[in-house]
């Protein structure tokens, strides 16, 4: 099992390297207590993120996907979270339309400096993700 | 013990009830306006008076199956150490395939040439054919794009089955075909069908009157002239967007991959069905393919069930007339008319038809 | 009918191009198949009724020579759309646009009629279509049978052509209508939108179908259904994976679905595949005010963005 | 495959919430993994000695690393497995101290968490490809943008390094706020004189070239080839015909402009030179209030120039320079006096800011060094100087100490008592701060031998009384209540970051924090580096500082630059986007959506269109890889399959 029974579900993290991942770092060296559940993936930049790894994580066994990127008009790359912005809200809105409840996703801005405020952030979704409780996958059918 | 049965219509589900005690039955069944086979439950709506969307085959022959499962272990004395070990499963229920039509049956002898008579046949395969049973349903008429005749099969032409069902006003006129087809006959709900015999002789007939051959005879002969000229099939399938509907929803199409699926240390091997009318069928490893264009997997596709298979199989034509190809084709491409501009006949037609052209 | 204004058209452009798209009978009354002219004698084969429903636009982005195409006031959306992302040539195609007031769905027809067999088709002066079965006639109204997108049309005349086959036609439908049947999905529980997805999207055998029709699916051959590099789905027949396909053609499909339709009508298993690239389309449109495949100079608002963009709101915890 | 996992001990700092050994364990248990352990300091010498030792033993041919973040020490270890022969782009790091060990407490689940991070980094890993940097041009010239004492500082030890530089100055003089300052602390030696000869030196530096009263515009590129557009701002004085002379500024008959250099405290000319030891010493126009500007006659100025150089029709001017590093020097801005609208601030003219307090102390100001209040003129008796107005108040958005006040509160109470034997100067403080060598002997001077009275407490109101001003707070020392009636009120208004910081900052690609201060990429081990490689900073626009440190950060900020330079060519990161051309469809939407125009169409010799990507423009965003809608475009290091892979990690397993 890649979480606890019981005492975690499944919660994938995509983080920009520049701002929200060490957003996380600096939570870290301020030694903000987060819940554990949380796995986090390092990608270079917000606009790397295809909506369709979330769909993917959604769809094998995540119960929740958090992405975080970088203010917008503080991109690392410039224009990188302006793409994602867009792109994650298309599939916020899409993913309750096939059932899945749409506050499984949250995509947010995390700054570098930002470390009370990414501890907020990991408490509150995953808090949120307690609430819903694991995300039912309907058992693979073979055919 | 009589020869042949009679169900009438009112006992069918007390029928298909008494083969499900031992067996999964799979049925024809409604799903909006989709006919598919489904394992027979008292929820579902049967469907019997069209041809289901899909064949069978997937009964038998899955669209993918888990050839094994596999899991890397280490040697916990020694780390360094990994060995694999693999997990088959092969356990097979008894199935009843029902009331499926005769071409969607006569697919499965298409396949028993290639999977079960030869020095290796395929274990998996063997077992599901082995453990189900075949009850088909004779067809009363044509369904769109049906052309059974052409090719050597018919609306109740009984090979394949293992026993075949004609409808009559008040019921099912059942005729065993094989041994494992004889045994149904004993069930209770089965009446004898002597008196039926004649009126569903009539039935089958009629129904056999009924269907066109677009190809006009019983022997097809394809021109090897037509059939390697390039230009006659970029013009023949120009149209063809090479999906793989045609493919899947074939009974007669076999071709498959087969693929290793793996996170985390284990995973399995899986066998997929596959189709000659996607781009990745032929694409090798150093990117060349050698079928890159569609008029060239079309070509394929005709030719293995029309050229290929014949040649290897004393003549038998690996393909069963159903139709499906053509009535679900995104853009209505007929096999058959492609195959009969192919024979000789079809050819003087369209050389006459080209030279007015000019 | 317009049928004789198309073939002068054809015949009037033909010395000028390649080819000709345009619509052949097909197997049966119920369906035509197309026809690509290359020679005036071939103008003959050709028919135009409302059976004409394929999308033919798709067959442009492969074809490198010169062509002529006939369009409907929905396919020249498609044209539209591959000029906004730069997929073909415009001065390569020769455009006949036909105004149009509503095509068949022979899915439709079928379903009214039983799934018959058709002996032949006819359409009377009314806006009908008379079916034909062995069981004696059927005339059911254009209007009951019409694929959902003609009950809703708003380009019943095409935006782009050359020769126009026809006097134009405004559209009658109210514009609010067009996203009216996603509105009322949404509607609908998780609950019942997951069991109901789960339930169509079992059905489907990855024949691809939907994709190689969709003349929005660019990548084809390269499509990552089918690719281990990258390495997205398994070739397994699980509901995850066909989810998995469905959610990638929608993403993908995203502020470029002209919504023709093809996805849905050509699917052998009937399953509704249209209704998730139309439900990004109602949110396009909210989002961005943008509409695929009607203004020849839009850009595809996933390729591009504004610095603040007045409709995304942050999202709270 | 052969992966080696080295777990990380980090003292305890990772060992004291997570079970390290078991999280090895387990990975032994891994497939691919050949080798797990752990250590107790992996990236001590010996740690990074064990990884090389375990490639070479065991044929390690990937390494993961579960230590702290990457962003501390990836690059240790990517030199440490490169020095074992092994591609550095083997490597992946699993983040279990800032990531686990620091933030979860439970020890089971920090536990079961990094097991799971490791294994993501191992499945990660097993994607991984190697990868090859090559190596580039370096264009050695350096834009230094601020010029105040801390770029001044970073430009001329560049250019004494033998660097060309452009300094960027957006006020019509170099100086900055030092050039304010009467005298400065804890020395007492006059600002000007020390900081004067400085800005000669830079005007003079046949290696400085320098655009004062201009702004950058856009800023392109990457490190070792940035583009620069520098827009001049329209001065109306041609400043290759201007000599100085002033004769205009004594002739403009507009009297009431606002004076930007004495922020406020006197008025000056529409046409001025800023101050007297101003370089460029070059006169400009300010159109706000010039009468050829708001009335459309005047002209006075033209009629006396003696070189002609007065030119009303002068636009900007936006001029390129091709440069390889930036330092960015852009200085600190002030707290706006209206944010005390309980001390009167902006309402009483004898309550004004200390910034306003060093023009009136200095000889050069406005009251040439008499210290006269503004209201009427008269020499103050009681002057009363309130810390901390607007710093470390979180309800006024500045939690932080603004870092210098203190000081130059001390040092002002001084100089009063030099100008003003007879006055009394009182001090309102939260807590006194003087930690620098020299200081707090300094504070305790201005106490002890000038009489400073220094009160703990915050003022509560400022309000007129007659002449006076009467300063109402608390003696939290004593518990009681204070009232002093002040002839002048000076606040030590808080330091905020520059006005336009963020933009500026979004022009360099460059992090800020929540008030705008510049974002250094370690707070301790490279407090002058940005996580933008190339570009630099130097003094307050990282945070509030005083001139010994900002000018300290102006040399560490060139020698930064100066190493940089000191090779010829860069080595390029070779993790940026690479095109699968079979599996490439030509829809270009990469191209669209690139934000570095780093992609183009390419004609394959079949006829095919591809896009193309080209190596030294791309940056690594990864936005094509996102966009491509056929995976032909990869990201490397961060392909689809790489992600897919740590996706798969965890939620199939």
């Amino acid at each position: 099992m890649s979480v606890v029974a019981g005492k975690e579900l499944r919660i994938v993290g995509f983080l920009c390297n520049w701002c929200s991942y060490g957003g996380a770092d600096t939570a870290g060296v301020s030694r903000f207590k987060q819940p554990t559940d949380l796995r986090i993936i390092k990608v270079p930049c917000s606009g790397r993120v295809d909506p369709l790894f979330v769909v993917r994580a959604l769809l094998t066994g995540a119960d929740g996907v958090l992405v975080s990127g970088c203010h917008p008009r503080d991109c690392h790359y410039t224009d990188g979270n302006f793409y994602a912005r867009r792109r994650l809200e298309m599939l916020k809105r899409l993913l309750p339309f096939v059932g899945i409840d749409e506050r499984r996703f949250h995509y947010t801005w995390v700054s570098a400096s930002e470390g009370q405020k990414w501890q907020q952030v990991v408490t509150d979704f995953t808090n949120r993700i307690h609430q819903l409780g694991p995300l039912h996958v309907k058992k693979e059918n073979e055919g | 013990m009589p020869d042949t049965g009679y169900l009438p219509k009112e006992k069918v589900k007390d029928f298909m009830r008494e083969l499900a005690k031992d067996a999964v039955v799979y049925a024809p069944c409604l799903e909006g306006d989709t006919v598919i086979f489904r394992p027979f439950s008292e929820e579902r709506t049967l469907c019997f008076d069209r041809p289901a969307n899909s064949p069978p085959k997937s009964v038998i022959y899955p669209q993918s199956e888990q050839l094994f499962a596999f899991e890397y272990k280490k040697d916990p004395e020694d780390h360094q150490k990994m060995s694999v070990e693999l997990k088959a499963d092969t356990n097979v229920p008894g199935m009843v395939i029902f009331a499926a039509r005769p071409c969607d049956a006569r697919g499965f002898t298409i396949y028993d040439r290639v999977f079960i008579d030869t020095d290796t046949p395929d274990p998996y395969y063997k077992k599901r054919r082995e453990n189900t049973l075949i009850v088909t349903l004779s067809c009363a008429e044509p369904s769109p794009g049906c052309f059974c005749v052409g090719v050597g099969g018919g609306p109740a032409h009984k090979e394949g089955s293992d026993a075949m069902m004609t409808e009559l006003e008040g019921g099912y006129f059942i005729e065993p075909v094989s041994e494992k087809g004889k045994a149904i006959l004993n069930k209770s709900m089965i009446e004898d069908g002597s008196p039926y015999l004649q009126k569903a002789q009539e039935a089958q007939a009629k129904a056999h009157e009924a269907v066109k051959n677009p190809f006009e005879t019983d022997k097809l002969k394809i021109s090897q002239d037509l059939f390697n000229n390039d230009a006659f099939w970029e013009e023949a399938v120009s149209k063809c967007v090479s999906c793989g509907a045609c493919t899947y929803l074939c009974p007669t199409c076999y071709c498959f991959n087969i693929t290793d699926e793996q996170a985390s240390g284990k995973g399995e091997r899986i066998r997929s069905w596959d189709a000659c009318m996607f781009f990745h069928f032929t694409l090798e490893a150093s990117t060349h393919n050698p079928r890159p264009t569609r008029f060239q997997r079309f070509k394929n596709r005709v030719g293995h069930k029309f050229v290929y298979y014949p040649e290897k199989y004393d003549g038998a034509i690996a393909c069963c007339g159903c139709g499906r190809c053509i009535r679900y084709c995104p853009v209505s491409v007929d096999i058959s008319e492609i195959v009969s501009n192919l024979t000789e006949s079809g050819q003087k037609q369209q050389q006459t038809a080209g030279s007015a052209k000019k | 009918m317009s049928t004789e204004k198309v073939k002068e058209a054809i015949a009037k452009i033909l010395p000028d191009v390649e080819t000709v798209i345009c619509y052949q009978q097909g197997f049966d009354g119920l369906h035509t198949t197309p026809l690509f002219i290359k020679i005036p004698e071939e103008i003959n084969g050709l028919i135009w009724n409302p059976l004409c429903v394929q999308n033919l636009t798709s067959y442009l982005p492969s074809i490198k020579k010169k062509v002529g195409i006939v369009v409907k006031g929905c396919d020249s959306r498609t044209i539209v759309q591959y000029l906004q992302e730069g997929l073909i040539d415009r001065e390569k195609i020769v455009i006949i646009g036909v105004p149009c007031t509503g095509v068949v769905s022979v899915k439709k027809v079928l379903r009214e009629i039983g799934h018959q067999p058709v002996a032949g088709v006819a359409f009377d002066d009314n806006g009908n279509i008379v079916v034909k079965t062995s069981k004696g006639d059927r005339t059911l109204a254009i209007a009951d049978v019409c694929p959902d997108k003609c009950a809703t049309c708003q380009y019943p005349t095409p935006i782009v052509y050359d020769y126009l086959a026809g006097d134009p036609i405004k559209s009658d439908k109210p514009k609010e209508s067009v996203h009216e049947d996603i509105r009322q999905f949404d509607e609908k529980t998780l609950e019942e939108k997951k069991a109901y997805w789960e339930k169509e999207l079992e059905k489907c055998i990855r024949c691809y179908a939907c994709r190689n029709a969709c003349p929005m699916c660019i990548c084809q051959d390269s499509c990552i259904a089918e690719t281990r590099e990258p390495h997205w789905i398994s070739q397994k027949l699980s509901l995850t994976e066909k989810f998995m396909f469905h959610m990638i053609h929608a993403v993908h499909l995203a502020g470029r679905c002209v919504e023709c339709g093809e996805c849905e009508r050509v699917c052998p298993m009937d399953i509704p595949v249209a209704k998730l690239k139309k439900k990004i389309n109602t949110e396009m449109k909210e989002l961005f005010n943008y509409e695929p495949g009607v203004d020849p100079d839009g850009k595809p608002p996933m390729y591009t963005f504004n610095v603040d963009e007045v409709k995304i709101k942050e999202h709270k915890l | 495959m052969r992966v080696g996992v080295f777990i990380c001990h980090c003292g305890n700092n990772i060992a004291g919430t997570v079970d390290v050994a078991r999280v090895a364990a387990e990975m032994r248990k891994l497939p691919g993994v050949v080798y797990a352990t752990n250590y107790m300091y992996t990236c001590s010498e010996p740690g990074q000695e064990e990884i090389k030792q375990a490639i070479r033993k065991e044929g390690l041919d990937r390494i993961v690393v579960a230590a702290c973040s990457p962003r501390m020490h990836e690059n240790t270890f990517r030199k440490t497995i490169e020095k074992a022969g092994l591609n550095r782009y083997f490597l992946e790091m699993a983040n279990i101290r800032e990531h686990i060990s620091w933030i979860g407490e439970d020890k089971e689940l920090n536990t079961n968490k990094a097991i799971e991070a490791v294994k993501m980094a191992v499945a990660k890993v097993m994607n991984n490809k190697p990868l090859y940097s090559s190596s580039f041009k370096v264009n050695k010239r350096v834009l230094v943008i601020g010029g105040g004492v801390a770029g001044m500082q970073a430009a001329l030890d560049c250019a004494d390094g033998g660097l060309d530089v452009v300094l960027v100055e957006k006020s019509p003089s170099i100086g900055g706020m030092m050039s304010r300052l009467d005298k400065t602390f804890p020395t007492i030696d006059c600002s000007i004189c020390i900081l004067g000869p400085k800005m000669v030196d830079v005007v003079q530096h046949e290696k400085i070239k320098l655009y004062a009263y201009s702004e950058i515009d856009e800023i392109k590129g990457y490190v070792g080839n940035y583009q620069i557009k520098i827009r001049k701002k329209a001065t109306y004085v041609d400043w290759s015909k201007c000599t100085g002379c002033g004769a205009c500024m004594e002739k403009c008959p507009t009297r009431n402009a606002y004076d930007h250099f004495n922020f406020g405290v006197a008025t000056t000319r529409a046409i001025n030179i800023p101050f007297p030891q101003a370089i460029p010493k070059k006169a400009k126009i300010d159109p706000e209030f010039c009468r050829q500007f708001t009335k459309g006659k005047c002209g006075v100025c033209a009629k006396i120039c003696p070189t002609g150089a007065i030119n009303y029709e002068m636009k900007d001017e936006i001029v390129a320079e091709d440069v390889g590093a930036i330092i960015v020097a852009t200085g600190y801005g002030l707290f706006d006096l209206d944010k005390f609208p309980e001390y009167g601030a902006g309402r009483y003219p004898d309550v004004i800011t200390g910034i306003q307090y060093e023009r009136i102390l200095n000889a050069s100001g406005p009251t040439s060094g008499h210290i006269l209040r503004p209201s009427d003129q008269t020499e103050p008796k009681t002057v009363v100087f309130v810390s901390c107005a607007g710093s470390r108040d979180k309800s006024l958005g500045v939690p932080y100490c603004s870092n210098f006040c203190c000081m130059y509160i001390a040092k002002q109470a001084i100089l009063t008592k030099d100008h003003i034997p007879d006055s009394q100067s009182y001090v309102f403080y939260m807590d006194i701060r003087s930690n620098g060598k020299g200081y707090d002997e300094f504070t305790r001077r201005a106490q002890e031998e000038y009489g400073a009275k220094y009160i703990r407490g915050r003022v509560a109101k400022i309000y007129p009384k007659g002449k006076k001003m009467v300063v109402r707070g608390a003696d939290t020392l004593l518990g009681t209540q204070v009232e002093v009636e002040a002839d002048l009120v000076v606040l030590a208004t808080a330091v905020i970051s520059a006005p336009g910081a963020a933009g500026m900052a979004e022009k360099l690609h460059i992090s800020y924090d929540t008030f705008g201060f510049y974002v250094e990429s370690h707070p301790k081990l490279r407090p002058v580096e940005t996580n933008t490689s190339g570009v630099y900073l130097a003094g307050a626009c990282q945070g509030p500082k005083d001139i010994p440190a900002s000018v300290g950060q102006g040399s560490a900020a060139a020698s930064k630059v100066l190493s940089l330079f000191s090779k010829d060519m860069l080595e390029s990161d070779p993790a940026i986007a690479q095109v699968n051309i079979n599996a490439c469809v030509g829809c270009l939407k990469c191209v669209k959506t690139c934000p570095f125009q780093a992609i183009k169409e390419e004609v394959l010799r079949n006829g095919r269109k591809v896009a193309k990507v080209i190596e030294t423009v791309c940056a690594g965003c990864g936005v094509c890889t996102s966009t491509c809608p056929c995976g032909a475009i990869q990201l490397q290091h961060f392909t689809d399959n790489q992600l897919l892979a740590e996706v798969n990690a965890i939620c199939q397993s």
